[in-house]
């Protein structure tokens, strides 16, 4: 009885955790920007693998292959984000305009589009002491 | 990068299990794919990663150039010397079953002796590697 | 066979990635990929194990999660340390 | 101290789930290693509050159950988005102000945001606690604004208490 | 007595593991001072064992040796019979001199403290050419090759030229592909009869259905140790690798390394895959010796129109390799014995002038060819070894160049090729030419100011430079030991007892 | 399963080939020091490939030590990657330093620029200040 | 048995002691008249050995001598036969008379470094015997390419920027030609004929074309450019540079016989006279020898400088024995062996007057030589005696070599070569003659006062014994018999 739980459970978590890998990797292709795509690798990598690498410790049952998935999937939830966090950073910080700080600025005039830029300019600053801009907050 | 405290917390707290699991691969290699090299790998990315956060200075706290550059010659040796007691107790060169009363334990401290120097001469090549890289951008 | 589907999938993830490793355009893009790539081989190995009931590579893919990570690393800080003047005092501090 | 000996008692158990061979060789080994890595960490300095906050188990027992579920709901809506071409992305760059005040509530905040598909904490500006962030989508950028997540957050910090 | 006999058991082991064990002392106690003794110490003992091994291949045929006393099945299997053994005797004896030799000459040319890792470099690259040539392992061959490389492109970077800098890079660069493909063929070899053991190989070989697995992993082996041995045309790296390397380099390289390669070929070549194999069209003796006698003249062409003197030697080094594959393709036993003396006498002979040209570098400054006029004044005994050196590369009778090209022309009688004996002479012509222009200068010239001021070399450098070139005379005039050790390599090549 | 296995062989094969081919055509192709490093890793790695295919990772016996250690089982083909993966490393590091100082020479790390820059007179007077600089 | 066994150990003794000598001279350096006893001892001791050997010779015997076996097939021999025998008789005594003569130039014009000079001299003595008596052509090239190198010290001896030019086309030409067609003859040779030792009738009759054998004849002669067959004939006139015992030595001792010795033998021994005569290989050289004889008696007349001229007249005579060689008829054989001896006795007695003149006089010039033999009397008769000789009139040798090698001509209907041998022999009077005139016949114009005793007491000796091979030619006539009989 549990093993058919266990194999429908990790049936189940290991497809979708699959469909969600594909997706992100297809979100890779449809994804406009770099920052855009980021979101789709944030699907493949945290939600797809977790899933997957889940549903073989469910598969595996109690064994040290369990436990050696669970650590992989610890290590990946809590690497991955620092990772993307540093791409991310790592990509403003040399230049990369994000797509939707333009768009953003494009549909509320030019104003906007300078605030935008400041607040861009702002995060990407290596020293962020200097007085942020507060408007985003506002908005 | 290293400003970022993303990046430092995540490292920091990623160490000793990381240092940890170096060294479960290391004392397990009899019983799968693994050993000293891995596990010097490991060790060594542990390192780099935290000298890339968190700064070569830091890092070279943690573990010395002076250190480094006498590990991999010392890996070398115990491998080496391993090598010259089998052969001083009648074996060939590695043969490790004369190296105790017993061949199994002969077999036994031999290749973890070796898997030793392995491990410590992958680990320090690898920081060395890294560290004569870092220091070179630096300055 | 959900094994072999979930492998399938990755394998085609995996294509997909690639060409975004080729494609770019910025350098953050092909990091993006790679990494992800890398993560696509993981899992590869770990359901290739399971597939053929010889789950003794997990302690590989940990091995090579850590290695896939300090790689993106070394490559932003490849790209990064030029124009970090301060480093060095930071360094010294 | 009492960190010291939590994080070798820690590391110890690490060992022996990953170990799965109970001889006195390896086991005797996971003791000294454990703890040595310990020493190790408090003195050169890796294991200290940040590098082992072994004191907010009791918040995460909340508060990553909560966070799981997020990030399905928000897995699902970023499928969507790829997936469907006529679902439009909005993606949009933002600061919000952090309530966390500690470096671990402040770099987990930060993860969960980024572990959340949708978005993305691109920058943490800890001397005026804000974080740029960048979302995909404007439903994604208001779950962030709605602040529930730095309440949740701010509450496990606290070790549990909402 | 007993001992002697346990030593005598472990030879194999101790010719690899002195210089490896060598090097690892220099690194662990990383003092300026100690480096050089320790290093001699170490080819010291490695050059003993060779000796040694010597006597006990003479007396035993084959020696194997079981790395871990496993199987060879499964285990790496040391094996020294007559062909190898002359390569190990060449390679420790050249490296030791070299290592005499580099006392002072290191001091000059390298910063003081890079001293200790130049040395382990040079014990590191050592061990690696003589694993080379005693390992009867496939892979390990490409691990110890891959050591020798890597450790030769280090050294090539401590050559105080920037362009050295460059040298190594390509070297890295093509030395790389050419192990890459090596190690392909070898895992060719591996997948079609599941073992490593080259004489495991041989005896697998026949039940191999697949030929065309068998031909790619030749054409593979072949094209990767081509690479390494500077075959023509692949030999563009080595000029720039010679010509840039540090003098003590340059002589541990140019008088050993590509001939392990060469050893590495004819191992292939004769024990594994049969000499007289055609690859699809091509015969291979036809391809070597075609190749071989383009190294012998363009090569020897190109030496003749170069500036600087390493250079114009490294030229020359890739046509006397060209001699010692031909040697290798004409496959009877007197081009055997040919190629085989030529890997000892031209050791020998490239050894002297690489090491004359370090120390006209030390007291000149400069290799330049214009650099070296009228240095037969004011150095004179530096200058006699390189005359020495430069008639034995043409291949003048008293020398040992002419002993080994006596027995490639014989070979190419006893092969029918009259007109390969002709071009044999006819490219000699050409080393006529460009080592006459070295010795016209060095003789003929008016010296300039840095050579006026020069004096001759110190003794410690000139005596193991005077000892190569006396011993191109020696062996130029009695070849008996030379002739009988490649003899009874030819022999064993081509499938008989010595 | 053995069509698996099968399928994996093949697209095994197919990739080791496709590999060494992107990676033999960068390192002769490309201009850029560093990014023929990278073609030579590619090349060096379809190596590891090759030996994997008689590994049997595919339904083949673990490369393990017999727990009662009386006969150690045949690791050979994880032992040639693992060897093969550390020279690859080590040819690696040694080319990117090669091409860090050769940046530091010259200035530049497009291989057609380096060499022009020791050719003609401007070159000998550069070269001799050398790499140590 | 006994015989040969003493014949090979005096063969050895013939490299021995000159060896022996130079060693004693660079060790008593310090002890100028040691030293030089060292070389007079030396000298006799060698002459007394060669001697030694020359019954055995006459009476058929040849002595061998293997030194050592570099590999299978390739030995170091040495073996006597009648014209090494005779080259080295000749080396041997002219190096008494030299060794004599050389004392008294080198302390007369207090030369320097002269413990370096007689022990390359000596040194070169050693590689002339060792070319005279070599048993093949490998072990001819190693003595060969000694004399080049040890003679090369002695031509720089000057070390002035003319000598040390003339050094370096002196060492580039010889070494030059014998690497680049010398030694590929060898190897040729060796492969061709499967060794490379000296037979009587050759080695390579029927193993070779016509062609392929003019070809090789021509690497031989070019090859031992010693010969100074033009085109490669600059070296010697620039090598004039050196001091005068040198010169005699280049031009009648060692060198330059060695390399007409080495064609000669070539032609005996290895192609065979019959061979060349049936195959006409060796007709091309009759012409190109005849040539540089005319050409350079032509440039000998225009020679203002003493020893420059004599240079040319070496040049030419040289090419007699040349041509006698390429005639391949046995009676030219044996005019060119005499020819051999005669051209050494007379050209030494014509450098030892020439150096003797500079040596008391400084004088170089032929036009400064107005009646010098008026003041000089014992030194210009020598060179008179010497210049008859080089014309070819009784009663001196240089006649009999030259008689030999125009009956061998003429038996051969070679009328170009008679015709040579007579146009040259009127410009060799043409320009040796009016010197010997004009030292005679001109007003002295001041007193008597010869060189050094050394110095007349040698070139007394040889202008004597110019005469005396004249009279009695017993010796080279019977070794140059034994040289073409069979
Ligand atoms: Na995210
Ligand atoms: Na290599």
């Amino acid at each position: 009885m549990t093993d058919i739980v266990a194999t429908i459970v990790s049936g189940i978590l290991i497809l979708v955790g699959a469909g969600f890998f594909l997706t992100g990797a297809i979100g890779f292709i449809r994804m406009p920007d770099l920052f855009t795509r980021l979101h789709a690798a944030s699907l493949s990598d945290t939600t797809g693998m977790a899933l997957i690498l889940s549903g073989l410790a469910v598969h595996a049952g109690f064994t040290v292959a369990a436990v050696k998935l669970v650590f992989l999937i610890l290590f990946l939830l809590f690497m991955g984000p620092a990772t993307t966090h540093a791409l991310a950073a790592a990509a403003l910080a040399a230049g990369v305009k994000p797509l939707g700080a333009q768009r953003h600025a494009a549909r509320k005039g030019p104003l906007k589009a300078a605030e935008t830029a400041r607040t861009i300019e702002a995060a990407t600053a290596k020293r962020p002491q200097k007085p942020v801009s507060r408007k985003g907050k506002r908005r | 990068m290293r400003r970022d405290i993303v990046l430092r917390v995540a490292a920091k707290f990623i160490m000793a299990p990381l240092m940890l699991f170096a060294l479960y691969v290391q004392f397990h290699g009899d019983y799968g794919p693994g050993g000293g090299f891995q596990a010097g790998v490991i060790a060594a990315a542990g390192v780099i990663l935290y000298a890339l956060i968190n700064g070569l200075a830091a890092a070279q706290r943690l573990v010395s150039m002076a250190l480094v550059e006498r590990l991999i010659p010392a890996g070398v040796l115990i491998y080496a010397a391993v090598g010259l007691v089998s052969m001083a107790l009648g074996g060939n060169f590695l043969d490790y079953n004369p190296l105790a009363h017993d061949p199994v334990h002969g077999q036994e401290w031999g290749v973890f002796l070796v898997e030793a120097g392995v491990f410590l001469t992958v680990f320090s090549s690898m920081i060395a590697i890294y560290y004569a890289f870092a220091s070179r951008r630096a300055s | 066979m959900i094994l072999f589907a979930a492998l399938l999938a990755v394998l085609v993830a995996v294509a997909l990635m690639t060409f975004r490793t080729v494609a770019g355009p910025t350098t953050f893009d092909r990091l993006l990929a790679a990494n992800s790539i890398g993560n696509g081989a993981i899992l590869i190995v770990a359901l290739y194990g399971f597939l053929t009931d010889r789950p003794d590579f997990l302690d590989l893919t940990l091995t090579y999660a850590l290695l896939n990570y300090v790689g993106v690393f070394a490559v932003l800080k490849f790209f990064r340390a030029g124009s970090e003047p301060d480093e060095q005092a930071e360094d010294a501090r | 101290m009492i960190r010291t000996v939590s994080l070798a008692i820690w590391l110890f158990a690490f060992w022996l789930l990953l170990s799965g061979h109970y001889t006195l060789w390896l086991v005797g080994a996971g003791i000294v290693i454990s703890g040595g890595i310990a020493v190790i960490g408090r003195l050169t300095g890796f294991a200290d509050e940040e590098g082992h906050p072994v004191e907010r188990i009791l918040g995460g027992l909340g508060y990553w159950p909560w966070l799981a579920i997020e990030m399905v709901k928000s897995s699902i809506d970023v499928a969507r988005t790829i997936l469907d071409p006529r679902r439009p992305i909005e993606p949009q760059l933002f600061e919000i102000s952090v309530g966390p005040k500690t470096a671990v509530g402040a770099v987990t905040y930060a993860n969960s945001i980024t572990l959340t598909p949708g978005t993305v904490t691109v920058a943490v500006d800890r001397e005026h606690d804000r974080f740029t962030i960048h979302a995909l989508t404007k439903a994604g950028a208001e779950g962030v604004r709605s602040g529930e997540m730095d309440r949740r957050v701010v509450a496990f910090e606290k070790g549990g208490r909402t | 007595m007993s001992f002697l006999a346990a030593i005598d058991q472990h030879l194999p082991v101790i010719v690899v593991l002195a210089p490896l064990l060598g090097a690892v002392l220099v690194a662990l106690v990383r003092v300026e001072i100690a480096s050089w003794p320790i290093a001699v110490l170490a080819a010291l003992i490695s050059a003993a064992a060779a000796f040694r091994l010597v006597f006990v291949v003479e007396q035993l045929g084959v020696v194997s040796y079981r790395l871990g006393g496993f199987a060879p099945e499964l285990g790496i299997e040391y094996r020294v019979d007559a062909v190898n053994v002359l390569i190990l005797l060449v390679v420790t004896a050249v490296s030791l001199v070299t290592l005499l030799y580099a006392r002072q000459s290191v001091a000059a040319e390298i910063d003081g403290g890079r001293v200790p890792w130049f040395y382990a470099m040079m014990l590191v690259a050592m061990a690696g050419l003589l694993g080379m040539a005693i390992t009867g392992d496939a892979f390990n061959a490409f691990v110890f090759l891959e050591i020798s490389s890597l450790s030769t492109y280090t050294l090539i970077a401590l050559g105080r030229d920037r362009r050295a800098l460059v040298a190594a890079y390509q070297y890295l660069i093509v030395g790389t592909i050419g192990a890459t493909f090596y190690v392909i063929g070898v895992g060719l070899l591996y997948l079609a009869t599941g073992t490593l053991n080259l004489a495991l190989i041989v005896e697998r070989l026949p039940d191999v259905v697949s030929p065309r697995a068998l031909i790619a992993a030749e054409a593979f082996i072949l094209v990767g140790i081509a690479l390494k041995l500077a075959l023509f045309p692949l030999h563009a790296w080595l000029p720039n690798a010679y010509g840039y390397a540090p003098s003590a380099a340059t002589v541990l390289l140019a008088s050993t390394a590509t001939k392990v390669a060469v050893y590495l070929m004819a191992r292939f070549l004769f024990g594994v895959f049969g000499i007289h194999v055609e690859i699809g069209p091509v015969s291979v003796t036809g391809v070597l010796i075609l190749l071989s006698l383009a190294a012998m003249f363009v090569a020897s062409l190109a030496a003749v129109f170069q500036r600087d003197v390493k250079r114009l030697l490294a030229f020359s080094s890739v046509a006397q390799i060209g001699y010692i594959t031909l040697g290798l393709a004409l496959a009877n036993p007197a081009g055997l014995t040919g190629a085989f003396l030529h890997i000892v006498n031209h050791a020998l002979m490239k050894g002297a002038a690489f090491m004359a040209i370090g120390a006209v570098l030390l007291r000149c400054g400069s290799s330049r060819l214009d650099d070296l006029a009228g240095i037969g004044r004011t150095m004179p005994a530096t200058a006699v070894a390189l005359t020495i050196a430069g008639l034995g590369l043409i291949g003048v009778p008293g020398t040992s160049g002419f002993v080994s090209k006596w027995y490639l022309v014989l070979g190419a009688f006893d092969d029918g090729k009259g007109w390969l004996a002709f071009m044999i002479v006819a490219s000699s012509v050409i080393a006529v030419l460009y080592v006459g222009r070295l010795l016209e200068v060095v003789w003929f010239r008016e010296p300039g100011k840095a050579a006026l001021a020069a004096s001759e070399a110190p003794l410690s450098m000139l005596l193991p430079t005077l000892l190569l070139a006396g011993l191109t005379i020696f062996f130029g005039i009695d070849a008996e030991m030379p002739a009988r050790l490649a003899g009874a390599a030819a022999t064993v090549l081509l499938g008989g007892h010595p | 399963m053995s069509l698996v296995a099968m399928l994996a062989s093949e697209a095994t094969r197919f990739t080791i080939v496709l590999v060494m081919v992107a990676g033999l055509y960068i390192v002769i192709a490309r201009n850029n020091l560093i990014k023929k490093l990278v073609g030579l890793s590619l090349f060096q790695s379809s190596v590891y490939l090759l030996y994997l295919l008689p590994g049997k990772i595919f339904g083949g016996t673990a490369p393990i030590i017999d727990p009662r250690f009386d006969v150690y089982a045949n690791p050979l083909p994880h032992v040639l990657i693992l060897t093969a993966i550390v020279v690859g490393i080590g040819t690696l590091a040694l080319g990117l330093a090669l091409a860090i100082r050769i940046k530091e020479a010259y200035g530049t790390i497009e291989e057609d620029e380096v060499l022009a820059k020791d050719r003609g007179p401007a070159g000998a007077a550069a070269r001799k200040a050398g790499p140590r600089g | 048995m006994t015989a040969i066994a003493s014949g090979s150990s005096l063969l050895g003794l013939a490299l021995v002691i000159p060896t022996v000598v130079a060693v004693l001279v660079m060790l008593l350096g310090r002890l100028p008249n040691l030293r030089d006893a060292a070389s007079l001892v030396g000298a006799l001791l060698l002459f007394v050995t060669i001697g030694a050997l020359l019954p055995d010779v006459l009476a058929g015997a040849r002595p061998v001598l293997p030194l050592v076996t570099i590999a299978p097939g390739l030995d170091l021999v040495l073996r006597v036969e009648p014209l090494g025998m005779l080259f080295a008789l000749v080396a041997s005594t002219l190096w008494i008379a030299n060794s004599v003569y050389s004392i008294g130039y080198m302390r007369g014009n207090q030369e320097p470094r002269q413990t370096m000079f007689f022990a390359a001299f000596a040194v070169a003595i050693a590689a002339t015997m060792g070319v005279a008596l070599a048993g093949n052509l490998v072990t001819l090239f190693l003595f060969y390419e000694l004399l080049s190198l040890s003679t090369y010290p002695l031509v720089t001896h000057k070390q002035t920027p003319e000598a040390m030019r003339a050094g370096r086309v002196y060492l580039l030409t010889l070494i030059g030609a014998s690497m680049i067609l010398l030694l590929p003859a060898i190897v040729w040779t060796a492969f061709v004929a499967g060794t490379t030792d000296f037979q009587l009738g050759g080695i390579l009759g029927g193993k070779i074309g016509p062609l392929a054998m003019a070809v090789l004849l021509g690497l031989f002669v070019f090859g031992a450019a010693k010969a100074a067959v033009m085109p490669l004939h600059r070296w010697l006139p620039a090598a004039m540079v050196a001091p005068t015992p040198v010169s005699a030595l280049l031009h009648a001792v060692a060198v330059v016989k060695a390399g007409v010795f080495t064609i000669l033998k070539v032609t005996v021994y290895i192609f065979g006279l019959d061979t060349l005569q049936a195959t006409g290989a060796s007709q091309w050289l009759v012409y190109v020898a005849g040539f540089t004889i005319i050409a350079a008696s032509l440039v000998a007349m225009t020679a203002d400088d003493l020893k420059r001229r004599l240079a040319y007249s070496t040049i030419g005579q040289l090419s007699y024995i040349v041509m006698a060689a390429a005639l391949a008829s046995p009676l030219a054989a044996m005019g060119a062996a005499i020819h051999i001896a005669a051209h050494a006795v007379s050209k030494i007695t014509l450098f030892f007057a020439a150096g003797s003149v500079y040596t008391a006089e400084h004088v170089t010039k032929v036009s400064q030589m107005d009646g010098i033999g008026r003041r000089m009397p014992w030194t210009m008769a020598a060179f008179t005696i010497g210049a008859l000789s080089m014309i070819g009139l009784p009663p001196t040798a240089g006649f009999l070599g030259k008689w030999f090698m125009l009956a061998g001509a003429g038996s051969l209907h070679e009328w170009f070569a008679v015709a040579v041998i007579v146009v040259s022999t009127v410009l060799n009077a043409a320009y040796l003659l009016p010197i010997a005139a004009r030292a005679f016949l001109k007003p002295a114009g001041g007193p008597v006062a010869e060189a050094p005793v050394a110095m007349v007491v040698a070139l007394t000796a040889t202008a004597a014994g110019t005469v005396l091979l004249f009279l009695f030619p017993e010796v080279p006539y019977r070794l140059a018999s034994a040289l073409v009989s069979r």
